[in-house]
């Protein structure tokens, strides 16, 4: 029996210049609303109103950013809404508590222990679903539950208004801009940059994927799927306490109503956005671009008056489902 | 030349109630755009607090409103954004739940849910005598729903009678029907029942007619509902008192509006609708079998 | 290039049986992937009561060509003929309506069903139009020990092991009666009795005057089998020729294109080293029982064992990945290893046997696979460093001569073959210095098998330790410096130098622990 | 070349005698929701009491059967709870429109226009799925804001109520008993056997699990992955419409609001019954008990005073984790 070595082979080294259609879909299916947007009424493409909308998408662009490192580790976290109106909750209620010895210093102090309260909700969200082997689906219904009851709870069933002496220092957190542009669009971009940067340029964005595209296969290849899960739902839980933040001075109080459904916005975004909800790859981008797209259709249903007011989810509705098809059959 | 721009912006019909409050601002508006060539009355409808917002900004962003009618989701969320829009130079009418700053509204139409809880409560005690068992039926953690919680406890303060229960039915009739299967299976001896809302009543009266408890002597609502309205007229024995609380109040505050912009009336202020005990004397006053409510 | 004289190239095919149309002709069939051509002008003719076989290195198409004939991938160019009559086929199961079936060289079995489910998916028996459980269990039972598979029909997929799957889906593909059975390496996971079981059926088969397709990496089976041999090299066809004038040293040299030196590189001569990994009294529930070994430096010590033996999971549990009770020493001091990511860190790299399932992200482009267990000690910090992996990448491809065409393929798009050499230069670039390799030429042509044998005598020899599990008896004696050989769950017997034969393994894997140490005092 | 003969003590693994606690588990779990209801208050265990919860669960339990096949074929549906609202319109419309002419015969009339609208729903569904290659749950959120949206239009925003004429007679579908056992209950029986036949002695049901298992493996097979899961929405469509012909008599209209979450429950109870969200094998009566158990806890909680009211959904979020968490490790 004999055998030797073969010749090293030369492998051409081709880049593939095809042109990515998932990767794109969302933003063309972005261009194509914004052009049907003008043509409907042409106050659309306005700056206030496209600032408007745009702004106004940044809290679920946020939330879905972390929401795309869940799914794509393979999860998924129905709580991210009700979590949301509890982190609110906590927040105001400590920055209320805190501004009679503080003062205005009651914001950032406030919005660290907003921070550490996402990161707590994460990770409870974390290890239930991991440590506890529980179908993401049912463990965050049922974190989801929870946090809405407790907001329920701590606003006695009314609201949790923020101090009238914090209003007018909170304000620009939502209303103000830089270099004309509005803060909240800078926040988000800021969070999907740092989203994309962890999820593609860092070892951990490897072992989410790689936990999301086979357990088994991360597993074997000495990755913690429990550490590298739990910490999606940590990072979930931030951007959610981010997303909070933002969202305070946009209303001034929390309620029991608060971000109620935004878990189905967040999830359809990462969706649009061309991140598969089995798991494996996440796009953060498309993330993005998917949360603008929801609020622009809800923008365009507003300016327009083709639809009757009761018609208007139906149409949302068509809206996606089209747009998902373009994106499946333009490949 | 230049048309008024009225914008009304109110919730969704999420519950009987806020589709009646749909119906009458889309019948003011197609009534006064046919009236009126010189107004356009612009109806958006919002499925939650953060949508309305939304749609504040969205109204405002492209033109200029010379007024607008709102009815809040929630009252605390919708106050600084009615502001800036007031901001803008607009005429503001506040309808049913209120904003937390009244300086901002010019015009504020609503019903009084402390007597909706008061009127039916003190009806209870008189009836009662003054003692047995009561259930309650709330709605949906809101102002308005504390309010007619707090005037129903207001109302049967000092007398013995007793709420055995108040628990959340999210002014639902399926809800309303569980919970009140529910409170019978809990509660051997229920004297009456109160629902804060008649959504809840329709619910509410289903158990108890399958129950076959023969005990409620009293089943009461509350919201002029026409279906309950016919009721009292009828003489219910389980259903003769009714609260008013009529959602064609948004019709009235787009009507005082639209007169405020253009028909030299100028009008400023708070206007309190009524809530009186509806009995069988006077509810054909309130009956309008053609309403959708 | 040294060629047998004997050796025919078969009669061009004008030629051939005009009388009846040959079952299956191909002509001219070719396969592109976007730019890259993976077969080209491959025509081959398939006679009832024939057995075919295809051979090549790995990558040379020989899958390609099944999946064409066999529906799940559509031809570029060319034309298939069944029976004389052009035929395209659009699924799989045309083709099987066609009389033709093909069995995997990867597994397909759908995990969650039962075994009885998955043999009859697609074609459920009934009665009076209700599905026939009974009838189909006992047939399933009927065909499974056919091939030796014990395993009850009515437990999942997901539970049974790789080998009892290979024969679920062979069992599958023998359900029925077809024209032609295509064996995609059916034998890559079985060992021997299986094996010998296999082919016994495969020239029953030929018997009952179907045609058969095979491909195998191990030689000895086809010269064994086949009729004629079609040779494949990158794509194109070498020429088909007669099976019983092939030796195995031609068909080699034939896939190959040049001439082979020896497979397996000369054992080391020096004396053994001290002891790096010390295991005693391992015991995995369920499936290892107290197994005591120690691992010198510079040694390869080989697993041997009948499948259900407990290798894979004795060592699974070594590495962390299943629950364990053992006491570990490496280099001397004791450890406690709780993880795989532990393993790695400790320098014990395992690589697994199901490269498919637990080694690759078939959907994921190679390097990220290369680099997935050796993420922090190639990324030093935060971040990855993707200059660092291209040069992994280019490196390992060179090293294992792994045969891509493009590197921007998904690791599931290169052949069986070279999955096997990704995966084993994956587990390497941790650097460990403990590698446990279950299974290391399964489905790996006889030319790469040397390189792979080479180089893991080259770790060795560098200081490194080898354990190497493997079904095949040859590899492990060609390979090995001493061999353990286990029977359900328990080491039965140590072998090393002359005694290590196949009747001694094959006794040991079989005889009772007290008859085979009795025996193994003195002479097997 | 390779080890030989087989051992000859091989194991007989033929038979396992195995008890199955994912099977056994919701059955389980259940027992021990009816014990501790029995301690907080024995009225719990009233006929009536249980009687009342059980013909509560009867629409979740349909649907739910339903949702077993769909998600047992790898789909899922969020768009029951607004289908059963439209459904319900749409048949109450019908009945009414029918009843100047035929009276009370438009009764059977408008159920099997329901029946008949329930399969082009799930048509539907099933058709964008499938054809249209799109994320079952987008999709199905999409139809969700349509059927939603469609019943929000037929009803004008309000209520579409049955006429009065047909109240009596329809009455009985509801409150009416057989042998003193609640008509649903019995409807709901009826179905779930059904559903379970189907789901385990016919090929459908078979492909119907393989389809859910292994996409590729089905298909290989021969088995049309758009057929079944096609069928299987349609099943899940014509389920619903039987819910819906049960609920009509319950309150006697459709309004806006009808149904609306009823796609979580149903998820749930799914889930909470051992059928995997991702698919594969579906388990009809472990769906049945899990639709119980959804009620019950909903029901011990208004009969305890444990907890104050804004606290039952976390309660109740609480419970579920627990119930999975005993599953998952009392295996
Ligand atoms: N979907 C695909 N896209 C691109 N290239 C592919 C695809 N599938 C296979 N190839 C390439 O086609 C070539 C032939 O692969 P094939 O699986 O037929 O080889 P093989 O002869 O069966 O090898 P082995 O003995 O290793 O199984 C390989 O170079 C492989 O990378
Ligand atoms: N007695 C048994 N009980 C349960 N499962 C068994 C038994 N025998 C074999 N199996 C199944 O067969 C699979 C193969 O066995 P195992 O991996 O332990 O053998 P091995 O010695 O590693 O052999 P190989 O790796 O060569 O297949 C096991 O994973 C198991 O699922
Ligand atoms: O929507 C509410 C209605 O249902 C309640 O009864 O009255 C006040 C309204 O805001
Ligand atoms: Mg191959
Ligand atoms: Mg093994």
């Amino acid at each position: 029996m004999s055998v030797a070595t073969t010749e090293p082979g030369r492998l051409e080294r081709d880049r593939d210049f095809n042109f990515n259609w998932t990767a794109a879909g969302p933003f063309l299916a972005l261009l194509v609303l914004l052009a049907i947007g003008f043509v409907i009424n042409p106050d659309f493409l306005s700056a206030t109103n496209l600032s408007n909308v745009i702004t106004r998408s940044a809290f679920i662009a946020i939330i879905a950013v972390g929401a795309t490192f869940v799914i794509s580790s393979g999860g998924l976290d129905l709580s991210v809404g009700s979590m949301a109106a509890f982190i609110t909750g906590i927040t105001i209620m400590c920055m209320n508590m805190m501004v009679p010895n503080v003062g205005v210093w009651s914001i950032p102090a406030g919005m660290a222990i907003a921070i550490l309260a996402g990161i707590a909700c994460g990770l409870v969200n974390g290890v239930i679903v991991t440590v506890g082997k529980i179908e993401p689906f049912i463990a965050t219904l049922g974190t989801m539950g929870i946090f809405r009851a407790l907001i329920t709870y701590m606003s006695d069933g009314g609201t949790i208004p923020i101090d009238r002496t914090l209003r007018e220092a909170y304000r620009p957190v939502y209303f103000g801009t830089v270099a004309g542009i509005p803060l909240p669009i800078l926040i988000s971009l800021a969070v999907a940059a740092l989203g994309a940067f962890i999820l593609y340029k860092t070892k951990y964005g490897r072992q989410c994927a790689a936990a999301g595209a086979n357990e088994d296969v991360a597993r074997y290849s000495g990755i913690s799927i429990i550490r590298t899960r739990t910490i999606a739902y940590v990072i979930q839980g931030a951007c959610v306490a981010i997303a909070a933040i933002c969202y305070v001075p946009r209303l001034g109080a929390a309620t029991p109503t608060t971000g109620v459904l935004w878990e189905l916005q967040v999830i359809t975004a990462v969706v649009i956005g061309g991140t598969a909800l089995r798991g494996g790859k996440g796009r953060i981008w498309g993330t993005v671009a998917g949360a603008v797209i929801l609020e622009l259709i809800a923008n365009l249903m507003v300016l327009s008056d083709f639809v009757s007011e009761y018609l208007v989810a139906a149409v949302q509705g068509v809206i996606i489902i089209i747009a998902m098809l373009i994106q499946r059959f333009s490949k | 030349a230049d048309k008024k721009v009225v914008a009304v912006s109110i919730p969704a019909a999420d519950h009987g109630w806020t589709s009646g409050i749909v119906y009458h601002a889309q019948a003011a508006a197609k009534e006064i755009n046919a009236a009126f060539p010189n107004v356009e009355v612009v109806v958006k409808t919002s499925p939650s607090a953060a949508a309305q917002v939304s749609a504040l900004e969205d109204l405002s962003a492209g033109r200029k409103l010379d007024a607008l009618v709102i009815l809040p989701h929630t009252s605390e969320e919708l106050t600084m954004p009615v502001k800036a829009v007031k901001e803008g130079g607009t005429f503001i009418t506040v309808v049913d739940r209120g904003l937390n700053d009244p300086a901002i509204q010019d015009l504020y139409l609503a019903g009084d849910n402390i007597a909706v809880g008061k009127n039916t409560a003190k009806f209870l005690v008189d009836k009662l005598g003054g003692k047995g068992n009561l259930v309650v039926l709330r709605g949906i953690p809101t102002v308005i729903d504390d309010e007619r919680i707090q005037g129903f406890k207001d109302g049967i303060a000092g007398s013995d009678l007793k709420i055995l229960d108040i628990q959340y039915a999210n002014w639902n009739s399926d809800d309303a029907f569980k919970l009140m299967q529910d409170y019978l299976a809990k509660y051997p001896q229920i004297d009456a029942v109160w629902a804060n809302d008649d959504d809840m009543l329709l619910g509410v009266l289903e158990a108890i007619k399958q129950s076959s408890r023969t005990e409620i002597k009293y089943a009461l609502g509350g919201n002029g509902m026409k279906e309950i309205i016919k009721k009292v007229i009828d003489g219910d024995a389980m259903t003769p008192v009714e609260t008013p609380y009529p959602p064609s109040m948004i019709k009235t505050a787009i009507y005082m509006t639209v007169a405020n912009l253009i028909g030299q009336a100028p009008i400023r202020g708070v206007v309190k609708l009524d809530a009186p005990l509806i009995t069988k004397d006077n509810a054909a006053e309130y009956y309008f079998p053609d309403s959708p409510f | 290039m040294a060629r047998d004289p004997d050796m025919q190239q078969t009669p061009p095919r004008h030629d051939a049986k005009q009388a009846e149309p040959c079952l299956l002709r191909t002509a001219n069939l070719s396969k592109q992937y976007g730019p890259v051509t993976v077969l080209s002008n491959v025509g081959i003719d398939i006679h009832a009561g024939e057995i075919h076989a295809i051979i090549g290195e790995n990558g040379a198409g020989k899958s390609t060509l099944m999946r064409l004939i066999s529906g799940y991938v559509q031809p570029s160019a060319g034309t298939i003929a069944v029976s004389g009559k052009p035929v395209a086929f659009a699924t799989p199961h045309q083709a099987e309506e066609a009389g033709i079936v093909l069995v995997h060289q990867e597994i397909l079995l759908a995990e969650g069903l039962t075994v009885a489910e998955n043999l009859f998916l697609g074609r459920e028996l009934t009665r009076n139009g209700l599905v026939d459980d009974r009838t189909m269990h006992r047939i399933a039972r009927e065909k499974l020990d056919e091939l030796g598979c014990h395993v009850s029909p009515r437990t999942l997929v997901r539970d049974v092991g790789l080998a009892d799957r290979q024969l679920i889906q062979i069992g599958r593909a023998l359900l029925d009666d077809h024209k032609l059975v295509i064996f995609d390496e059916p034998t890559a996971v079985l060992t021997g009795s299986e094996v010998e079981r296999l082919l016994e059926i495969v020239l029953r088969l030929k018997d009952r005057n179907m045609g058969v397709l095979y491909i195998s990496h191990r030689l000895d089976e086809v010269q064994r089998l086949a009729d004629k041999v079609t040779v494949l090299r990158d794509g194109k066809m070498i020429g088909t020729y007669a099976g019983h004038t092939l030796s195995q040293m031609d068909m080699a040299e034939l896939m190959v294109g040049r001439e082979l030196s020896a497979l397996y590189p000369p054992k080391s001569e020096a004396p053994r080293g001290e002891a790096i990994l010390r295991v005693n009294n391992a015991t995995v529930p369920g499936y290892a029982n107290d197994v005591s070994f120690t691992l010198h430096r510079g040694e390869i010590l080989g697993f041997a064992g009948m499948i259900g033996a407990g290798r894979t999971e004795l060592f699974e549990g070594i590495v962390g990945l299943r629950p364990v009770d053992a006491r570990v020493e490496l280099h001397g001091q004791p450890i406690a290893i709780r993880s795989p990511r532990e393993a790695i860190d400790a320098g014990i790299g395992y690589l697994t046997e199901d490269r498919k399932g637990k080694g690759l992200l078939l959907q994921e482009r190679l390097a990220p696979n290369l680099t997935l267990s050796a993420l922090r000690r190639l990324n030093p910090g935060l971040w990855l460093r993707k200059r660092q992996e291209a040069v992994a990448l280019d490196q390992a491809v060179d090293q294992y001569d792994i045969r891509v065409r493009s590197l921007r393929l998904h690791a599931g798009q290169l052949s069986g073959g070279n999955q096997q050499k990704l995966l084993l230069a994956k587990i390497l670039l941790t650097n460990p210095s403990v590698v446990i390799i279950d299974e290391p030429t399964r489905g790996i042509d006889i030319a790469n098998k040397a390189q792979i044998y080479t180089f893991i005598r080259k770790l060795v020899s560098e200081g490194k330790a080898c354990v190497v599990i493997s079904s095949e008896m040859q590899e492990l004696i060609g390979l090995c410096d001493r061999i353990l050989v286990m029977r359900q769950g328990r080491i039965n017997g140590e072998i090393a130098g002359e005694r290590m034969t196949e009747s001694n393994i094959a006794w040991l894997a079989t005889a009772e622990a007290g008859v085979a140490h009795a025996t193994e005092g003195g002479r097997v």
